[in-house]
């Protein structure tokens, strides 16, 4: 940090001069810089000074015609109502007093001294690619997958069976099975309806379940082709059909011929 | 090594350490200042020696590596638990049963094309090497397992692997239908879906 | 150094050596397998600790890197890193020191806004990263420093940073309105009600 404030410096832009507040970061940069000079410890800087010093650097900028940032105009009003605020007296100080005011301004200003000082030793550590290098050409570390491929026995044999079984030619052999045939359906209904005239339930036109009988596909076949039956023969106006409710036993009558 | 070691040392091993490339003694040298670089070489070669890592010289230049018999340090292999695919399960099994045998016949016994990559897999696994060629037009090459593929099946020999007949008797070449079927018995499911559709009672209507 | 070198120390050596970047020790550990590396690395932070080449841990990572008084010599070879603007080195120290904060508070301790760029300069170097966003209305993301950040600035860890100690004994790495306090407490000033009127923010003046 020069001993100096940085010089105005400014260059003309449409007439006026634009001053170009290179050497600060903002207002609070501006007046750290000037506290700074006073070479004292920032903790007990007179504030009124601070606050003559700041104004009149203003004001030399504004004599000079340049124009000054916003923000800095801002602290500048702050710090002329700051300044006002401390001249008036104690019973006439309005809240939060004047003193307070001036602490916080204080703190802000040490605080961001404290991270001046930081960041500057910060930059003069041994820093790597500057200071020190970390070595020119590694030759890398590489971690390769690899795939642990997992198979067992049973996965293996399995796989060969099936592999012969799709390989084998598949001949279709179609299974001899007992089934009532719609014929013999036909004359089994014909010849028990010519017995009565009553309504009988479908399934007691079923062969008894017993022997081969007694196999529940052959009776499911005798079923099906039973009623197929029975629909032939009320086609043929032989037999009359009803059903009281759906799923409901089917019944059966013979119809007398005239 | 305790007591304080010479400047110019110090500077050839930071120097030959943050070079990006292999150094020869007239670079260095010019690099330190024109110090002579020579000893500091030979002794830095000398500390190197037995660590892991070398300072060694090649075509007149200089330069840190790691030391041979660590070299696989600098690659891992990080194995990762993987199931073969079904396809290359199939291409094992054949090859272990008919090898030696050519990818042709494994397709052909397969029904299916097989996909490069299916035997590599299993080349890479260490089950499948390459056998030679069939002396046959167009000479192909032909496969057979290897001792690996032995070992990690557990099998003595190839004699090992069970017969066609023992495949038959664990059901394992029965085709599928005939699997459902009797699963279908076995477990008491109504025979109405299976005589639905059978087409022999079709057949026998009008 | 004439007996034998312990093998994972020679491991740890060439492992080191290689690596592209700086590696945590259960990187390393896994690396070679599994095997401890911590007393490996004890010894080679002190056998180098004299030599041209140091063996450093920074922020929990291992890495070699030239001795730093050896600066003079290497510099040449190397190119100068980009300089900081001010603004910048600024912002890093505030991340740094105060880490996770909010860009809010970054202006607050600067007395001025940060332009877009700062930030995203020292992200782009790798030393700063956002760390998620702070649990306040508003949601403001939230910056801290990196791995690369303790590795370039050679601090171990963040308690290594300059000073940290003193300002944080100093109550200067607290929040204003704690600062104030303490320091109102001390020097008999009456507590403010709130921080309504914190001066040199521009923003809340009139």
């Amino acid at each position: 940090m020069s001993e100096e404030v940085a010089p105005l410096t400014g260059e003309p832009r449409e007439g006026a001069l634009y001053l170009a507040f290179d050497g600060w970061e903002g207002p609070l940069d501006l007046l750290l810089d000037l506290a700074r000079r006073q070479k004292v410890d920032l903790k007990s800087i007179p504030i009124l000074d601070l606050v003559d010093q700041y104004l009149a650097f203003i004001e030399q900028a504004e004599a000079l015609k340049l124009e000054v940032a916003a923000d800095y105009l801002v602290m500048a009003a702050w710090l002329a109502y700051l300044k006002s605020a401390m001249l008036l007296p104690k019973e006439e100080q309005e809240d939060p007093s004047p003193e307070e005011l001036a602490l916080r301004l204080h703190i802000r200003l040490q605080r961001l001294s404290a991270m001046r000082e930081a960041a500057a030793r910060l930059m003069g550590r041994d820093r790597l690619g500057r200071d020190v290098f970390p070595r020119g050409a590694p030759e890398g570390l590489r971690v390769e997958r690899k795939a642990d491929w997992q198979c067992n026995w049973f996965d293996l044999i399995q796989a060969y069976g099936q592999v012969k079984a799709r390989g084998t030619p598949v001949v279709h052999m179609v299974r001899e099975r007992m089934v009532m045939t719609l014929d013999a359906a036909l004359a089994r209904v014909s010849a028990m309806l010519g017995v009565t005239l009553d309504w009988m339930e479908l399934r007691e036109f079923l062969p008894d379940s017993a022997g081969d009988w007694a196999d529940l596909r052959l009776r499911r076949s005798a079923l099906a082709s039973s009623f197929l039956a029975a629909l032939e023969l009320a086609k043929q106006g032989r037999l009359e059909i009803t059903q009281e409710e759906c799923f409901g036993p089917l019944r059966l009558r013979s119809i007398a011929r005239g | 090594m305790d007591e304080p070691l010479d400047d110019v040392l110090r500077a050839v091993e930071a120097a030959l350490f943050a070079a990006t490339e292999p150094m020869s003694v007239e670079a260095l040298s010019n690099h330190l200042g024109g110090v002579s670089v020579r000893p500091a070489l030979a002794a830095l070669a000398q500390h190197y020696a037995g660590r892991g890592v070398n300072l060694v010289e090649r075509g007149g230049k200089w330069h840190f590596q790691t030391a041979p018999d660590l070299a696989h340090i600098l690659r891992r292999a990080h194995e990762e638990p993987r199931r073969l695919s079904r396809a290359a399960t199939e291409c094992l099994a054949i090859i272990a049963y008919h090898e030696p045998v050519s990818r042709a016949q494994i397709e052909s016994i397969r029904g299916v094309q097989t996909a490069k990559g299916t035997l590599d897999v299993l080349m890479e696994a260490g089950w499948v090497r390459v056998a030679g060629r069939r002396d046959v037009p167009g000479r192909p090459v032909i496969y057979a397992t290897t001792q690996a593929f032995l070992a990690h099946f557990g099998l003595a020999s190839r004699r090992d692997l069970p017969g066609i007949e023992d495949l038959r008797a664990a059901g394992l070449l029965d085709p599928v239908e005939e699997a459902y079927d009797r699963a279908a018995g076995e477990g008491g499911v109504p025979a109405a879906p299976d005589g639905a559709s059978d087409p022999s009672s079709a057949r026998e209507l009008p």
